[in-house]
């Protein structure tokens, strides 16, 4: 089952579902939850972590065990040991490398706990009992698509890309929705570089990438955590030629974007409330329910969340979920 | 000898105690030094005299002991406080930092600065004139005291003595990098200090120079004074000895035998040159015979060493027994049978922190491992047979080498290349920093080794050691051969001229 | 790098003559110096950590399945340690063992796809080790021969081996499908997995190596006093390439071990990894500037990090407040290490 | 005594003086042994990659435009690398600037939001550089009166500083919003911006304190011989204080430009620019066994970093291919540096 904004609204436990909804919130049996994720090193992962705490302690049926961050797939293997070890009753894991953390996964599966696979896929299904995936590819995509709606009739238009750690998969899929949307309306990109999802390196990178290009039409950066560097590059190099398209969905990509005052125009969202929603879907299937929206039985096992673009049209509808 | 009135003393120590974590270095030692004298002091490798001179220049809180300066009971809480005193030391280990000029060396830690801004012009013109008070007006006060070599590290390290407003000077074991040409510069520089009314501490195992210079002596064994205050003038050298040692040492150097007219030539070294420190220069040397190398510090012994060894690039040939060695190859040299006991015992020679059976067993693998596997019961056994041989008092292969004394640490490096079975040693300074006791021993075991058919060469910075030694000298002066003689055919002034002479030249 | 000097601390000791002493304090004084002695402060931090472990977390520590848990995260570092410990014994540095390790992993990964026809799986097994090894040649040329200091050298190659592996990979994980490597890199022996053997074998293999073989007593001579060595007829210059060539075949086993515990290869694997083993080493009394050090300390050491990390994990610390603690733990173990190894400090000041 | 004063001030005994030698040759050798000397490698690397980087990139490169985004790049690392300068002449090591410099931008931007009302900004500047001395002095004491290694108390502290700033923080950024303040970091003078300016004053500042005063010979003097320096009456463990606050207090001011500079506090600033200072460091010809450094070697080091990182952006070059560029260059400026540096290799093998 495909399921697409459905969790635009995640974490404010109001949802206006069927009958059902009562029965999923009613207070079960408690269940323990293990939860790891990678090294929480910037503002996306800090705020899938804190979203994901702040969604458990709203059920007092949740005892949530959060493991260390990591960025080392060894050791997050040896934390999922950890969870198989103690009998929890659920783990989600967002592993820092799909492939990687399939076979414990699968482990863990077998010992009969139901896996919430977050973000990043792993190689197996039988590693996990439900997908929540992000989209990366499609972040690219409707980002691409958007700069190619605002350049379209200009096919000589100066792209740059300001992408994140380039040795991890998901920057490679954005930047490759971002070329194969571009391509549809015969542009390319001219420039890009490649950050650290850190502010200052995004203030690095972008710094340089405006001295090679003297002059751009739009820039996409895939995170707008390294996009408060980007933006202070920007001013500092008084450039305003072009707009520019954020990544992520931070409250500060949000608020300029409302306020309408800089080069920041959109923000593609890529939702930090992944493992939130990853964390209810845990409650449920360890607890025996059903997803409330959707007429199955039973919890769907493949969920692949929408990447949509937020302009000052739209901002307000998705002002209230942005992340600090 | 000038006869001071030295009135009252200007320190005396009184039953002075230091244990090192289980060693007890000074078991009781009395000292009274009188303003103006040059007070020595005698003992053998390990008695206990850098210990007390540590004491006294603050490196070291002492366990017990009465100290009084200038009459008054004192305690000597650090350096900074006997350097305020008004005692400077120039210790046994080269205490300069090679990363800061001539003049910053001497002015550390009471450098000339206004807020912590130095005033290099002045410190540059004090140290100019330092310099030149001892004879050094040649050394440019910005040159790193890292390019210089050892002999000059010493003057800088008396330079800096000399610049703090002093009393009191202790020098331990300052000769054992000079040559016989610096040495009596030192003794000049001693004589005006002692004129001037400054005691000086004077350690060295070199009883000639006591002899020269000294006006007393306290002679420390086993951590205890054995006698104290001793008129240089009325005292014989056999007593001295027999103080130190508790033994008599009749003549130090062994006679020679007389090289087999047949011996082979084992050592033969053919047009051997290295670029801006020597001239080409040949010389062989046949079984049983040693060669000397005389000349001044700096003038390129060491470097001939190493170039026949392979541990400095060179051009031209070595020989071992006809057979043509890879050239600048230690590896080379060692497999053929040369080894080196180099001039500086604890930086190219030893590993310290490691046992002695290690050092004496490091370049010998082929013959104490089998597929690289080590058969340590071997290398300990040898090892023990090895050091017993040598007369090293406790053999005990297992203790770590840097405990032990000079001595015994020149002897570990001898043992080296006798478990190693080298046809041809090189020995740089075999006695420096040895005690008298030690150096009859290491003599000896020279002359055996000449004897048993080992070529050596020998190279020394007393003139008297390499004429005592060696069957045959050459003198060097400036990295060039100035003469090549048997060594019954000079004596030491004679050697003296041919240097002065070839380095002014 | 050449610079090598004597520790000042052992300036002027010369206890030749004997002295009387207690023999009892006697044997104390040898055993505390000897190499176990040195470690006892190492095994008493991992003692009150087991401890803590206890108390805090109970039966989920103290269980079989917990320690084997730790012991196979600890063995992939571990096996690094150990070739680092010989590499900071010589007196070198190797930064790049974590990104050779990645690199190891991503071309055994591609050659285990070229080569699925044969079958043959120990061929990616002798791959991963024929990659370290030739990176930790180069490495090992560039310091010994080219006179870079080592620092630089294993920088550059840290950069260089994991952008090589970015590149032929094309910063895709690489699943590994190879039925008989998985089944041996996961099987295990009389119920402890293979992983842990393999660090078992390497950190004994190390040990002998260090203690009992002409090898380690080069290098302990080499790092020691490089001119001694030198002068002593070790051709050092070699030596060294040997070291850096065994830091490159720890990493070329390490890379194995990874891809049968992940299943994946990828550039990204040993992240950081030269960190933990250098902290691990260090911690493990092997002094940074060469000539002094044990296998023992360092599987100590890696022991010690691992029971930390396990005992947080357990407790569900924040993990801020973990960092933090990890920092005072990490001073206290070397305190406490110092206290115990320490032969009576002889400074004043 | 005797009586002879026969002053042997004439005969030349001396090896530094004695050997005729070709006065050009001499001045040559004289010059290429000083400081300056030292450095002309870096200076030749240096214009190869400038005319390398006006060959690829022509006036993209050249423009005045260009060398301000290089030297406004180069400046926060620049101003940690003095610091870290000091601490490896002086024959230590701090791992912890990076990570300090996140904890004092986070508690500078912290007060600003506190003290937002009185207004007065350059009390910023100052808490930012009270936080980084506070952590140098930690490090310090613990270093010098704890006697444990300079290598694992900064390993602690990286971990520590980066976790305190985490909690502070609540991981999230924090926003400079002090007008005042950014006016002052984001201005220039003459056309360069203030950051350059900051650069280039506490580099002045490092070389003067370095080569002009007690402070600087003092730390040469304990880096390069540990106990000499204790014999000389210098208090070593207080110096070695100072030396590891001083490098905090660089962090500090450095966390104040990256606060200009980015507009933001988060913990994550300066993550691994330890690396980037070290590496400079030595680039520039510093022991990593302390003892001797220079200044302007760190400065050419850190220049020649972020021009070869320019010339890759204005290149548009893959990041792969960069960091295997960068690794190949890192080792070709040591070899260069070397090269130039070196007085005749003497040894063999
Ligand atoms: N590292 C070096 N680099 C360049 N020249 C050197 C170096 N070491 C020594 N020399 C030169 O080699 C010559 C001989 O030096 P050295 O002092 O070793 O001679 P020596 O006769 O062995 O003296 P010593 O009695 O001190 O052993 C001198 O001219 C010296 O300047
Ligand atoms: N720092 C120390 N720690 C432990 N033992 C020491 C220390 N310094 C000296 N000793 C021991 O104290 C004793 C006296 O040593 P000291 O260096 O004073 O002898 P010395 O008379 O100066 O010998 P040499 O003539 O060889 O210089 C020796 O047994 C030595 O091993
Ligand atoms: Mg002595
Ligand atoms: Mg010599």
């Amino acid at each position: 089952a495909l399921l697409t904004g459905c969790t635009a609204a995640p974490g404010t436990g109001t949802q206006t579902g069927g009958g059902t909804v009562e029965g999923n919130e009613a207070t079960g049996d408690t269940i323990v939850i293990g939860f790891s994720g990678p090294a929480a090193d910037h503002g996306w992962l800090g705020a899938i972590n804190s979203a994901a705490k702040a969604e458990a302690e709203k059920y007092p049926d949740i005892d949530l065990k959060i493991a260390e961050g990591t960025n080392d797939a060894s050791l997050q293997i040896s934390q999922v040991e950890g969870f198989i070890n103690d009998k929890v009753d659920a783990i989600v894991l967002l592993p820092t490398d799909g492939a990687a953390l399939t076979e414990v996964a699968i482990k863990a599966m077998e010992a009969g706990i139901p896996v919430i696979n977050v973000d990043r896929e792993f190689s197996s299904t039988f590693a996990a009992r439900v997908t929540i995936l992000g989209d990366n590819f499609g972040m690219g995509v409707t980002a691409g698509t958007y700069i190619c709606e605002q350049l379209g009739d200009n096919p000589d238009a100066i792209v740059a890309e300001v992408a994140g750690i380039d040795s991890l998969p998901l920057t490679q899929q954005r930047s490759e929705g971002f070329a194969t949307a571009l391509e549809d309306c015969g542009l390319k990109v001219n420039n890009r570089v490649a950050a650290d999802f850190t502010i200052a390196g995004g203030e690095a990178v972008t710094s340089q990438l405006l001295q090679a290009a003297p002059k751009i039409d739009a820039i996409w950066n895939h995170d707008d955590d390294q996009g408060v560097g980007v933006l202070a590059a920007i001013d500092a190099a008084g450039r305003d030629e072009f707009f520019m398209v954020g990544g992520a969905g931070s409250r500060a990509a949000m608020d300029a974007i409302q306020a309408d005052s800089g080069v920041l125009k959109a923000t593609v969202i890529y939702p930090s409330t992944q493992a939130a929603d990853g964390i209810r879907l845990a409650r449920l299937v360890a607890q025996g329910k059903s997803l409330s929206d959707i007429v199955e039985v039973e919890v769907p096992s493949r969920i692949v969340l929408n990447a949509p673009i937020v302009t000052k049209d739209n901002v307000d509808k998705f002002i209230d979920f942005s992340f600090t | 000898m000038i006869k001071v009135d030295h009135g009252t003393p200007l320190l005396e120590v009184r039953g002075a105690t230091k244990a090192f974590a289980g060693v007890q270095a000074l078991k009781g030692v009395d000292l009274s030094i009188l303003p103006g004298e040059v007070h020595c002091v005698l003992g053998q490798n390990g008695a206990g005299k850098s210990t007390l001179i540590k004491i006294l220049s603050g490196v070291y809180t002492p366990d017990e002991g009465e100290f009084t300066w200038l009459g008054e009971p004192v305690t000597i809480g650090g350096p900074t406080e006997a350097l305020g005193m008004g005692i400077a030391t120039m210790y046994q280990e080269l205490d300069v930092v090679d990363g800061l000029t001539i003049a910053e060396n001497i002015f550390l830690g009471h450098e000339l600065a206004t807020v912590g801004y130095l005033r290099s012009g002045e410190a540059n013109k004090r140290t100019r004139e330092l310099l030149k008070r001892l004879g050094h007006g040649d050394l440019s006060p910005t040159t790193e005291v890292g390019s210089l070599s050892p002999a000059n590290k010493q003057i800088v390290s008396m330079a800096r003595a000399l610049s703090r407003d002093i009393k009191l000077i202790i020098m331990d074991e300052p000769s054992a990098v000079l040559d016989s040409e610096e040495v009596k510069n030192l003794f000049r520089v001693v004589e005006d200090l002692t004129r001037e009314g400054i005691a000086v501490v004077y350690i060295s195992h070199r009883l000639a120079e006591i002899r020269e210079i000294g006006d007393r002596i306290t002679v420390i064994k086993d951590g205890r004074s054995m006698a104290g205050g001793l008129d240089v003038a009325t005292t014989s050298t056999p007593e001295l000895i027999k103080l130190m040692t508790g033994r008599d040492i009749a003549n130090v150097f062994p006679p020679a035998q007389a090289i087999r007219d047949d011996a082979p030539e084992v050592l033969t070294v053919t047009d051997l040159a290295v670029k801006n420190v020597f001239t080409p220069l040949s010389f062989s040397v046949r079984a049983g015979e040693i060669v000397g190398l005389a000349g001044l510090v700096g003038s390129g012994r060491s470097e001939i060493l190493e170039a026949i060894y392979g541990a400095l690039r060179s051009s031209g040939t070595v020989e071992v027994s006809g057979r043509k060695i890879r050239s600048n190859s230690v590896p080379a040299a060692v497999a053929s049978g040369i080894g080196l006991s180099p001039e500086e015992r604890k930086s190219q020679g030893l590993l310290l922190e490691e046992p002695i059976y290690r050092n004496v067993t490091l370049s010998s693998f082929a013959r104490f491992a089998s597929f690289g596997w080590l058969r340590e019961g071997l290398e300990r056994r040898t090892s023990r047979t090895q050091l017993e041989a040598l007369e090293l008092r406790p053999a005990d292969p297992d203790r770590a080498a840097g405990l032990l004394s000079g001595g015994n640490q020149q002897k570990v490096m001898l043992a080296r290349w006798l478990v190693h079975g080298t046809k041809v040693l090189l020995l740089d300074e075999p006695t420096r920093g040895v005690d008298v006791g030690a150096r009859a021993d290491i003599y000896g075991l020279i002359r055996e080794l000449a004897a048993a058919g080992t070529a050596i060469v020998v190279v020394s910075s007393e003139i008297e050691e390499v004429l005592g030694l060696a069957d045959h000298v050459l003198v060097i002066a400036d990295g060039e051969v100035l003469t090549s003689v048997k060594s019954s055919e000079i004596d030491e002034s004679g050697v003296l001229d041919l240097v002065m002479k070839g380095s002014a030249a | 790098m050449s610079e090598q000097t004597t520790p000042p601390a052992e300036v002027s000791l010369h206890p030749d003559t004997a002295r009387p002493q207690n023999p009892t304090v006697a044997a104390i004084r040898r055993f505390l110096a000897s190499s176990a002695g040195r470690n006892i402060g190492l095994v008493v931090a991992l003692i009150i950590l087991i401890i803590i472990g206890t108390v805090t977390a109970g039966d989920r520590f103290a269980s079989f399945q917990n320690v084997l848990s730790i012991l196979r995260l600890a063995s992939i570092t571990g096996v690094i340690s150990i070739g680092m410990t010989f590499v900071i014994i010589a007196g070198g540095i190797d930064l790049s063992v974590g990104s050779v390790l990645g690199l190891s992993s991503i071309v055994a990964t591609m050659a285990a796809v070229q080569l699925a026809a044969t079958g043959w799986w120990p061929l990616m097994i002798i791959i991963a080790i024929a990659v370290g090894a030739l990176a930790g040649a180069v490495n090992g040329v560039i310091i010994a021969y080219g006179k870079v200091v080592a620092f630089m050298t294993t920088l550059a190659m840290l950069l260089a081996a994991r952008a090589l592996a970015e590149i032929l990979s094309n910063r895709t994980t690489q699943g590994v499908n190879v039925r008989g490597f998985l089944e041996f890199t996961r099987g295990d022996v009389f119920g402890v997995p293979n992983l842990i053997w393999m660090f078992v074998i390497v950190a004994i293999a190390g040990w002998i190596l260090l203690n009992r073989t002409t090898f380690g007593r080069r290098t302990v001579a080499i790092g020691g006093n490089h001119e001694a060595a030198r002068l002593a007829g070790i051709n050092v210059k070699r030596h060294m390439v040997y070291v850096y060539i065994l830091s490159g075949v720890t990493s070329g086993i390490a890379a194995v071990m990874i891809l049968g515990r992940t299943g994946a290869g990828t550039s990204t694997h040993g992240t950081l990894y030269e960190l933990d083993a250098i902290a691990a080493v260090v911690v493990g009394g092997t002094l940074l500037i060469g000539g002094r050090g044990s296998i023992v300390g360092t599987v100590l050491g890696i022991l010690i990090f691992n029971v930390l990390i396990n005992i947080f994990f357990l407790n569900n610390l924040n993990t801020s407040v973990q960092a933090i603690t990890k920092g005072a733990i990490i001073i206290a173990a070397v305190l406490i290490q110092q206290r115990f190894a320490s032969r009576g400090s002889r400074s004043t000041t």
